[in-house]
Parts: C-alpha cells; structure tokens; sequence
C-alpha cells in the first residue's frame, strides 16, 4: 500500500508544492494526494459533457447541473453555520427570498427583464432576509438560534399561501430559463451542456472565493466565535459584527443559488423552493460531507443528489428518500465529521507518510 | 398517490388495448411511467429524462396544476406532445397556448373539462339540488389555493344569478385540521348545503365532525381524496353522503359505452390493489391514449421533432367517444385554446359527473340525470 | 491623572448586590492587588468592567474616556486586557493561531493582517511560551496554559492587564516565576490589576491594595498596611479564610 | 377542548428537553405512529384479521408509541445526545423517514380512525355542539396529565424525573441513575405521544404528514409556556388555542398557523425563558 502511493506521492508532492509555494498561504496547504483529488475531480466535473454521453449517461448532465446548485447553497449555508456553529435550519428562506425576487419581478413586473436586474436584485433579497433573521436571533444560542430559524422557514412557507395573489400560491410562478448573449454567442439553458456549465462555473468561482475566505481571519474568527464566543470578544474582537458578516456572506451565495434554481426549474414554488424539507437537505449535505471546510459541502451536496437522482432510483419513488435519509441518519451516528472530511484526513496521513521528506 | 396509480394502470390498459390491435401506426407502444410525487422538481427531472434518454413521442398526465406549471416551458421548448389528463387550472393553457400559440402549441387537455367550465357544470349541479331537495341556500368553502380560484371567482355569482343564494363563504388554509370553527360558521349561516373544494386539505377529521354533530346540510362539491374508492375504508365510512365530482363517474354510470367495459377491465386487472378503481385520471389518461393514437395515424407520423404541426393538426381534428364522453377540443383561437370542451345535455354539462358515496360504500352517480345510477341523498339526519 | 477610576460602581443581580458603591483609582504603571474573601465581588469588578455584565450604578473610566456601557471588544480596543480566571482556549487551534486571533483586526474586510510569525514568537517570548507554539492547547500543563492566556492577552497590545487569579492552581516556584514576569510588564509599562482572595503572591508584587468585602471597600493601602488591618482580618475571620 | 390533547404533546416534548437537553423532533413522528397503531388494530381495512375493541386500541397505540419513543431513544439519541444540533438534525431525518415509511406502508391518502365514542352533545340555547370524542379527549388527557403530576410529585422515582431536570448534575450527584431516568422519561413522553395520536388522528386526520403541525405546535407551546416547564405547557396550550380562533376571526384564516409563529419569534427574542421559564428551579 505504503509503496504504492510512494510511488504515485513523489511527483504528485512536487506538483503539489508548486501550488503550496504559490497559493498554500491563501487556500491552505496540500499534499499531493489532496493536490490530485482536487484537480482530479476538477478534471471529471469539466468533462463531464464529453464523458457521459460515452458512457451512456448523458442524463448526469442534468443531475450534476442541480448538485452544482446544491453545492452553492451547502458551502452558502456552511460558511455560516458551519463555522461559527449558528446552525441555521432555515436557509432555504434565503435561496427561496431569492428566488421568489426573481419570480415576482417576472411575474408581476415584467416578463422580460434580463439577468442584469434579477439576479442582483435577488441577492440583495436574500440579503436583506438574511439579515432580518440574523440580527433578532443571533442573540440566541444552540438549539434556541436553530429553533428560531426553523421557524423563520415555516413562516415563509406559509407567507406564500397567504399573499397567494402574488406568488401563484401553490402553482408558483414560471420565471422561464437563462438565456443571454455573450459576444454574439447565445447561451441557454435549455441546451443541457450550457445549463450545465452555467450551474457549474459560478459554482467553482463560488468555491473559490468561500475557501479564500474560510482561509483568512474572517474564517478563523468565525471557527473561534463556534469554539469559545467570550474569548474572541476578550480578543478585541466584535462577535457580533462578525456573526452578521457570516450571514451576509452566507446570503450572497444562497441568493445567487436560489436565482440559478429558480431558473433551473423554470417555476418558483412552495414546495421545491421553501418547505422546511429543502433547509434539511442543504444541512445534510453539508454535514455528509463535513461541515466547516466549504470543500466538504461540496462533495455532500454531488453525493446526495447523485444518490438521490441516480442510484437510489431502484428503490422506486419513495423509497429512494427513505433509503437516502436513512443513509444521512448514519452518517450522522457515525461520521459526523462528514464523509469528505474523513477521505481528506485519510490521504493527508497517508501522504504525509511516504511524503515525510518533503 | 392513488390518483397516480390509477392513471398509470390505466394508460397500461389502453396501451396493451392498443397493441393487441396492432399498435399505433404499425409499431408496438411501450408505456414509461414517472411518480413526480407531485413535486415539480421530480417532475421536471422525469420529464427530461423520458424525453431525452428514453425517446418518448407523447407526454400524458399531471394531476397536480403544479407540477403541470412546472413542466409547461420545458415541453414547449421540445415540441412534444402533450396531453393533460389531470389537472383543470384554465390558465395552464390560457397563459401558455394562450399567450404564445407557436411556442406551446403542443399543450392539449383532453381532460377533465378546465376549471371555469368545472364551476358552471357545479352551478348546473346546484340547481339539481334545489330541484330534488329544495335547497337554495349554499356555503362556498375552498381550499386557499391557486386551483380553487376560478371556482371562487365564478361559482357565487353564477349561483346567485341561476337564483340561488351564497349564504356564506371562506377558503381554508391547506393542511388545516381544525374543521369545528368552520362547520360551526355554516351551520349557523343556514346553509343547505355546503360547496366545499378541497384538494389539499382532507375533509376526513371534518366529515367525523359533521356525521357525529348532525349538521343539517348536506356536503357537496369537489374532494379530491374521496375520489379514492379506497376513501369508504379509509374514512371508516365518514365518507357517507359526501359527493364529488369526477370524470368518468367512478365507472357507476354508463356514459358513454365506452365507460363500463372500461371499468370492468380495469377491476379485472388491477381490482386487487390501490386504487380498485381507475379514478378520474385514469378514465382520462385512458381516453388519451385513444386520442393521441388516432391523431398521428390520421397524420400518419409520430415524429413531433420533424413535423408537430401535422400532428397538432389532427389532434385539432379530434372526435373521439372515450370513456369520459365525447372529446373535442377548442380551437386556437377560443376561449380556451387546446382544452377539451365541455358537452351538454338538455342544457346541462354532462361531462361533469357526481358522484356520491351511499351505502355499503358503493359511488353512486347522482348526477347528471340523464345517466345517473341512483338518487341523489340528502343525509338521514336532515 | 489616574490611568483608571471606579466611580461609585455599584452592581445588582436581583437582589442581590454584588458589588456596592465601590470607588478607586489605578495609576499609570502601578500594580494594584483587589483581594478579598470568596464571593466578595472581585471577579464581578472585572466583568462589568470587561463589559460582560451591565453596571447597574456607577461609572468606569479608563485612560481619560468613560468606558462604563463599552462592550467588551471595544474596552479591550482601549488598551484593556483580561486575563481570566478560567483558561478558555480553542482547543482545535494551536497555540500560536490561539494567540493570532487576538492580532486580529476587528474589521470585517481584514481578510489577511493580523500579527506575523514573528510578532507572534514575540508575544509568546515575553511570558517564556516560545518554544510552545505548535502544541495544540489540550496538551500543555496546566501552567503553561496560563501562560498562553496571558501572552492572549499581551497580544491585544494592552496599556493595562486586569488579572484575575493569575496564581491558581500552581506551585511556588511557578508563582515565583510568575511574579518576576508581571515585574518585567511592568518594566515595559503596563499597568496591572491583580485580583486574589488571599495576599501570598501579591505582597512582593503590589504596590497598593485594595480589599472588598460583601461588594465593598473595607481597606486600601501597602501590602503591609493591609496586613497589620483589623477590618481585613475580621473580614476573613467571618468567611474562615486565611489571609 | 382540543388544547388539553395539544398540552398532552407539548409536555412529553418539554419533559424530554427538561431532563436530557434534547429537543426530540421526531416527537410528531410518535404521534404518527400511535394514531396508525390504533388504525392497523381497530380497523378491518388495513390487517383483515385484527378488528379489536377501540379500547384496546388505544391501550396498543400507547403501548406502540412508548415503546418506539424508548427504543429512539436507546438506539439513536443515547450515542448522540451529547451534540445538541446534531440530535436536531437526526431526530429530524427520523422524522422524515417514518414519514415515507408510512406512505409506502399505507398510501398517503389520509385515513380516519374508528371513532371511540360516537355521538355529539347539542346545548340549543347556547346554539354549542360538541362532540363526545372531544369531551373525552378532553377528559382523558387531564387525568394523564393529572396522574402524571401525582407521578412526579408524589412518587420517589417520579421525583427524580423533576430532580434530574433540574439539575443533571446535581441530581447525578446524589445517585440517580441519569440513562435510567432519561429513558423512563421517553417512555412517559411516547406514551403522551401515542395517547394524544389517537385523539388527532380521530378528530383531525391520520395520514403520514400529520407529525409536522403537531410538532410545530409543541415547539410553540413550549417555548412560550418556557421549556422544561409542565405548567408552562397547559398554560400555553390553552394560550395558542384561544391566540388561533381570535387569528381566524380578525385575519382570516390563511394567518392562523403563521400568527402564532410569530408570536413564538417574538417570545424567543423578548422572554427566551417563556411564560414559566426554569419553574422547577424555584420549586
């Protein structure tokens, strides 16, 4: 085993070190085997479009599409409550403020406005919601801040019956999909390969931007306030300023997430956008996959809806969902450090291992 | 969803109907079945995939206007055929066929008959009730959601103006479980009867309330969950007197004569698991394999990718005896373009059945007369 | 002028009044000794002054501005700095990202900053913490997980230390070392406030002290003049603690 | 009427947060599953063979859903409890299961139970109809409430119930055994559970959503009436029923469910210890 990777570590390490000399500082530090899972999955996401249809899958572009989406909303949610241990069980009010902003725009303003006007608008609804729970609540803590957002969600659920006039109720409203031009080239999502690379870039840039973040002192602050709250105030440090920073940075991707969705589904509905089912499933896929580390998120959120949409279909409609949540249930009980994590433990040991020169 | 199983049985049955006689333009049909479990995002992703990797040439379904909502643009942007078979919200049709005839022309129903039409054949229904039992005074109570509204918008007035009275009216929350406030206020308006349209609220905990407190007026309307045949055991028997309407009446009248031999095959086939019956989506997903069947032969082709028009065409042409009645659909420049059309006999609309739960839990169709299968009964505490 | 003043602090939980009407002055780079017996309201003194708890009366003054309803990011943005009487690490940092975090700037946009390596080795020297920085806190003794909390502390760059029981739970040759770092701080400027129930360290250390019983001050003076007080004997007469 | 069978769920919630810090929000889950255990034994339509008295129905649906309510807790809540969110997150998953579990098991059509006392009470003059099953759900859940004050206050192993919700430690400290009393304490709140089921399912509907509203309604009561509080509990069940019929009255009823949310925000944010918070410390 050892000689195995020993072998596949050394050019790897030092593929890996010209990244560390240039980036470690920023994104953190790997080792090769780290280096190589990263670029590797790089690699199968950016290929996807060539690779599927070979294998007769050409339906993954679709499935991977919506796990971009999902991506954007766990690493959303974890830079929040991931790290600074805020568990927010209602965050799927950001991603659907976000995306009921676009459908109420189109809907009740006008068809035709471009992307220009409703994606920012948007974000700065998912914005302003998101600071609208943060500021009252943050103030409580543990299960009461969880109890609190969770009925935040069940608010807003039932919000969209009660001013049903403007939402559609139940039926939702239809916000049509993306399709702009760029230097004369039209993209649409109606093409599954552009919908594809449009969920999936933002999805990347996202990443990055959250993982430089995660890296720097606001990231370390925010692990502090989730370890020891009264020692960061004693630091000099206002926890409070910095807990409404982690919403805020947690809404801009929510509300970016929630505009894809919105679009990637064509309505804007109750049922896909705000049921307390959908927070759940964000949170889940950010814990499968390890909390605090953006990375993990990542990965948890391509796990569950591979899951979910591919393999777990043999079960039959419902019973998918009760063998994908009893699978969430025992990651729960016995990784709850999430899945990622653990993998990327794992080849951190095994590479620092035959890598000890280095 | 019994609504769902019903359909997909159903269609089955058309479809090795079909194929027993040759299949459609010489080619053997295979059916593909999606649960959306009325989700729109499960059935925007099932809809993709049958299109894309399974190559399907007709999309027939959707119970819940959601989910209908939810699929409308991506099945006018790939130009496939699709027949509605479940849900009457007027404007998935007026707001896509409508609006923007090129892009969604593709879109029919073949049923059931749009909800605008639904509340004049329920208007019709109330003035049979005055007629049998004299009741003039009725409450209008509906769920709070989108299907709900043209009935609200339309139903009131179209009663008052037949001469009959809206004593009380009120939508209910979907998911609400506390039914006592809301007997309580019709009750005390004097109601005879109480029009209620429930879909996603369940009137069970509401009919124990009713049969237990004698209210004396009778419940009528729309009820989606009793619909189920299974809904007698599943109410323990609250269900007495309770009436819905539903396309193809359950199978206990003979509409057309397509309706019994219909519903017989169907008890034969799948009479032993849920639902016993094929309930209302079934009779309609029935009628659009026939009716889709007929149309690309007459067009001679199925390849909407190649030539929609033709076969948008034929569909137009559409005159068909189902188990449901008579199917035609409005023209492109009607009201309700591409939406199956209303029939009527002695100027009543006949393609609305009602039906009602009598004893031993047996449906009874109660109306239209000119083919019910039993008197319509008003509560034995009234 | 005092670097720091009390000015009638009074604080009430309830009923209770925890600390009653107390007044007193801290020079520049004066070390003051606040004993007094337990539950006499020491470490309150220092959580209203932290900002932790709301005074209830009374007002704080440090360094020429009213502190007294600062939170306490912005008291320790004034120069003061606590070193409390539990050691609350984060236990998944080690020790020197433990002592980075309090570099940090409070500025939500000050995604790089912070102390450098350097500074970082610096502020470990000065309490002889140095040659711990990579250890993670849950494998250090207990002493030296004091150190770390007070070379936290010395990185907010304080004018003035509030220490609260620095010499629980150690040995006397521990103290003694201890003593001879808060004599170099001092060296180098800092004001401190040592708060203890009993006198032992703080009688080389101090230059004055303040005694508080039941919430308020019952003497002030030298180490030798509170020693030789019969208020402060009988204080810890009635609470059965030796002095 | 129906408060009192609201008050029967909020307090085996509130018990289980009192003794072991965890907020069981698979509690709607247990409902569920008492009101489906006196389906399947009652009623013919689900298992032919078994149509037993309504009585003993209700005695198996208790039985059932204290039964599931302890092996939740030995089997999942015991290994993970000391992880306030991640207990959250998981009874919540379990929650989600049972839910499909029970639409695979019994269709999601909604079902109703076999009505224990049929009939209704009709005052004329006051123009009040009541039903019996109300007046006996209403009856039935004070006396378990009433036998449960009696436990607790009354009987030594009950009074450990109260000391350990007081205070952990304090009651580890003089010799209770903690798992025992968590777990008897689960027993108690699933038995509430599968009791109130019965009474829901009858009077509202049995079907494989209904552990959501119940739920929702125990987490208002709850924090309103301060968590770990019994009295806090009636108290605020009566609260929020009266809160609902004045909400229908003067908003309409599309605001019934979401006023009395907000009024738990606003509970959280101004009192977070609620109507009674930490009552049994000053016993």
């Amino acid at each position: 085993m050892s000689s195995d990777t020993g072998r596949l570590g050394g050019p790897l390490n030092s593929i890996a070190d010209g990244y560390n000399d240039r980036f470690g500082q920023v994104f953190g530090e790997l080792n090769g085997l780290q280096f190589a899972l990263i670029i590797g999955s790089l690699l199968v996401l950016l290929l996807v479009p060539v690779w599927a249809p070979l294998l007769g899958m050409s339906g993954l572009l679709r499935t991977l599409a919506l796990a971009s989406i999902w991506a954007i909303l766990a690493m959303g949610w974890d830079i929040q409550s991931g790290y600074t241990g805020y568990i927010s069980f209602g965050h799927a009010v950001l991603s659907g403020g976000a995306a009921y902003t676009t459908a109420l725009l189109i809907g009740n303003v006008n068809p035709d406005l471009s992307l220009a006007v409703t994606l920012p608008l948007s974000v700065l609804a998912a914005l302003t919601i998101g600071l609208v729970i943060a500021v009252p609540s943050l103030r409580l803590k543990g299960p009461y801040f969880s109890l609190v957002t969770f009925v935040a969600g069940l608010i807003f659920y039932q919000l969209t019956y009660a001013f049903s006039d403007y939402t559609g109720g139940e039926l939702g409203v239809r916000v049509g999909r993306i399709d702009f031009t760029v230097g004369g080239f039209e993209i649409t999502t109606f093409d599954p390969v552009m919908r594809y690379y449009v969920m999936l870039v933002p999805m990347l840039l996202i990443a990055v931007t959250l993982l430089y973040v995660a890296r720097s002192n606001v990231g370390m602050i925010f692990v502090a306030i989730r370890e020891n709250e009264t020692a960061v105030s004693a630091a000099g440090i206002d926890t409070t300023k910095f807990k409404i920073w982690s919403f805020v940075l947690s809404s801009i991707p929510m509300g970016i997430g929630g505009w894809l969705l919105a679009h990637f589904y064509g309505t804007v509905n109750p049922l896909n956008f705000l049921l307390v089912d959908r927070s759940i499933e964000l949170i889940a896929m950010a814990v499968v996959g390890g909390m605090s580390s953006i990375l993990g998120p990542i990965g948890g959120a391509f796990l569950v809806i591979v899951l979910r949409e591919e393999v777990l279909r043999i079960f039959g409609a419902t019973g998918r969902w009760v063998m994908l949540w009893t699978l969430i249930l025992l990651v729960l009980v016995f990784a709850r450090d999430g899945l990622f994590r653990k993998l990327w433990h794992y080849l951190g040991r095994l590479g620092s291992r035959d890598g000890g020169e280095n | 969803m019994d609504m769902g199983a019903g359909a997909e049985n159903s269609a089955q049955l058309a479809v090795d109907q079909v194929n027993d006689d040759g299949g459609i333009l010489d080619q053997e049909v295979e059916l593909i079945s999606e649960d959306s479990l009325a989700d729109p995002g499960e059935s925007m992703t099932a809809t993709e995939r049958m299109v894309e990797q399974e190559n399907i040439d007709v999309l027939i379904g959707t119970f819940v206007s959601e989910v209908t909502q939810g699929i409308v643009d991506y099945v006018g942007e790939v130009d496939i055929p699709f027949l509605i078979t479940g849900s009457a919200d007027p404007i998935t049709l007026t707001d896509t066929v409508g609006e923007d005839y090129d892009q969604f022309k593709n879109i029919f129903r073949s049923g059931p008959i749009n909800s605008d039409l639904q509340a004049l054949g329920m208007a019709d229904y109330a003035e049979f009730l005055a007629d049998e039992h004299g009741w003039t005074d009725f409450a209008h109570i509906a769920d709070d959601a989108a299907w709900t509204v043209p009935f609200s918008e339309n139903l009131p007035d179209e009663l008052e103006d037949r001469g009959l009275n809206v004593v009380h009216e009120d939508r209910l929350a979907p998911g609400t479980d506390d039914f006592s406030p809301m007997l309580s206020d019709v009750s005390s308006a004097d109601a005879d009867a109480m029009l209620r349209f429930f879909a996603h609220n369940v009137g069970t905990g509401m009919l124990v309330n009713w049969r237990e407190n004698e209210y004396e007026f009778g419940i009528e309307g729309i009820h989606v969950p009793g619909m189920s045949p299974e809904f007698w055991d599943d109410s323990e028997g609250a269900a007495l007197y309770e009436t819905t309407s539903q396309s193809g009446a359950a199978g206990a009248a003979e509409i057309t004569e397509e309706t019994v031999p219909f519903t017989e095959a169907y008890v034969e086939e799948y009479g032993d698991s849920r639902p016993s019956l094929p309930m209302y989506m079934g009779y309609n997903s029935y009628d659009a394999v026939f009716v889709y069947k007929n149309a690309v032969e007459r067009a001679g082709t199925a390849d909407y990718q190649a030539d929609i028009d033709t076969i948008v065409d034929e569909l137009l042409e559409t005159d068909h005896t189902g188990a449901t009645g008579e199917i035609e659909f409005y023209g492109p420049d009607s009201e309700y373009p591409h939406d199956v059309m209303e029939t009527e006999v002695d100027g009543t609309i006949s393609n609305f059945p009602v039906t009602q739960w009598q004893d031993e839990g047996e449906f009874e169709c109660v109306f239209p007369r000119d083919f019910a299968s039993a008197d319509h009964l008003a509560p034995d505490w009234m | 002028m005092s670097l720091f003043r009390l000015d009638g602090l009074t604080k009430r939980f309830g009923g209770l009044v925890a600390v009653d009407d107390l007044s007193f002055e801290v020079d520049r780079g004066e070390i003051v000794g606040l004993i007094g017996p337990n539950g006499s309201g020491k470490s309150t003194v220092f959580n209203c002054t932290m900002g932790r708890y709301k005074v209830s009366d009374g007002s704080i003054h440090f360094d020429g501005s009213e502190i007294t309803d600062y939170r306490t990011h912005e008291v320790v943005e004034n120069g003061l700095s606590r070193v409390s009487q539990e050691s609350n690490p984060i236990t998944e940092m080690p020790v020197a990202a433990n002592i980075k975090l309090f570099t940090l700037p409070n500025s939500v946009l000050a995604f790089r900053g912070g102390a450098t390596d350097e500074e970082i080795y610096q502020y470990a020297a000065r309490i002889d913490l140095e040659d711990k920085l990579e250890e993670m806190p849950d494998e250090l003794p207990h002493a030296d997980i004091r150190r770390l909390e007070i070379a936290k502390a010395l990185a907010t760059e304080p004018e003035m230390l509030l220490l609260d029981e620095p010499f629980a739970g150690m040995n006397q040759q521990e103290i003694n070392d201890l003593v001879d770092k808060f004599e170099e701080l001092r060296e180098e400027g800092i004001t401190m406030i040592v708060v203890d129930h009993n006198m032992g360290g703080l009688m080389k250390l101090a230059d004055r002290i303040v005694v508080i019983h039941n919430g308020s001050k019952i003497a002030e003076g030298s180490p030798e003049e509170i020693a030789e007080n019969e208020a402060v004997k009988r204080a810890y007469l009635g609470s059965t603690e030796a002095m | 009427m129906i408060s009192a069978v609201y008050a029967l769920i909020a307090i085996g919630f509130t018990m289980i947060f009192g003794v072991g810090g965890v907020l069981n929000l698979a509690h709607g889950a247990l409902i569920m599953i008492g009101a489906y255990s006196f389906l399947v034994v009652t009623s013919g339509s689900t298992l032919g063979i078994l149509s037993l008295p309504t009585g003993i129905g209700l005695i198996v649906a208790i039985a059932v859903a204290a039964a599931a309510s302890y092996v939740l807790y030995i089997g999942l809540v015991e290994h993970i409890e000391e992880n306030p969110v991640i207990t959250f997150l998981a009874t919540l998953v379990v929650a989600l299961i049972l839910s499909e579990l029970f639409v695979m098991g019994f269709s999601s059509s909604p079902r109703t139970l076999i009505n224990l006392v049929p009939g209704s009470i009709h005052v004329e003059q006051f123009g009040v109809r009541v039903t019996n099953i109300e007046v006996v759900g209403f009856v039935v859940s004070w006396i378990a409430i009433g036998l449960l004050w009696y436990y607790v206050t009354r009987t030594d192993e009950g009074r450990s119930i109260l000391a350990t919700s007081m205070s952990e430690r304090g009651a580890q400290l003089t010799g209770v055994d903690l798992p025992k009393i968590k777990a008897r304490t689960w027993l108690i709140a699933g038995a509430f559970a599968g009791l109130a089921g019965v009474f829901i399912g009858t009077l509202q509907s049995t079907s494989p959503i209904m552990w959501l509203d119940p739920l929702a309604l125990a987490f208002i009561i709850v924090v309103i009436g301060g968590i770990g509080s019994i009295k806090g509990s009636i108290v605020a069940a009566y609260l929020i029923g009266y809160l609902e019929t004045l909400t229908v009255e003067l908003l309409g009823a599309g605001f019934r469910g979401t006023f009395s949310l907000l009024v738990l925000v606003i509970v959280l944010l101004v009192m977070p210890q609620g109507l009674f918070g930490r009552e049994w410390v000053h016993e």
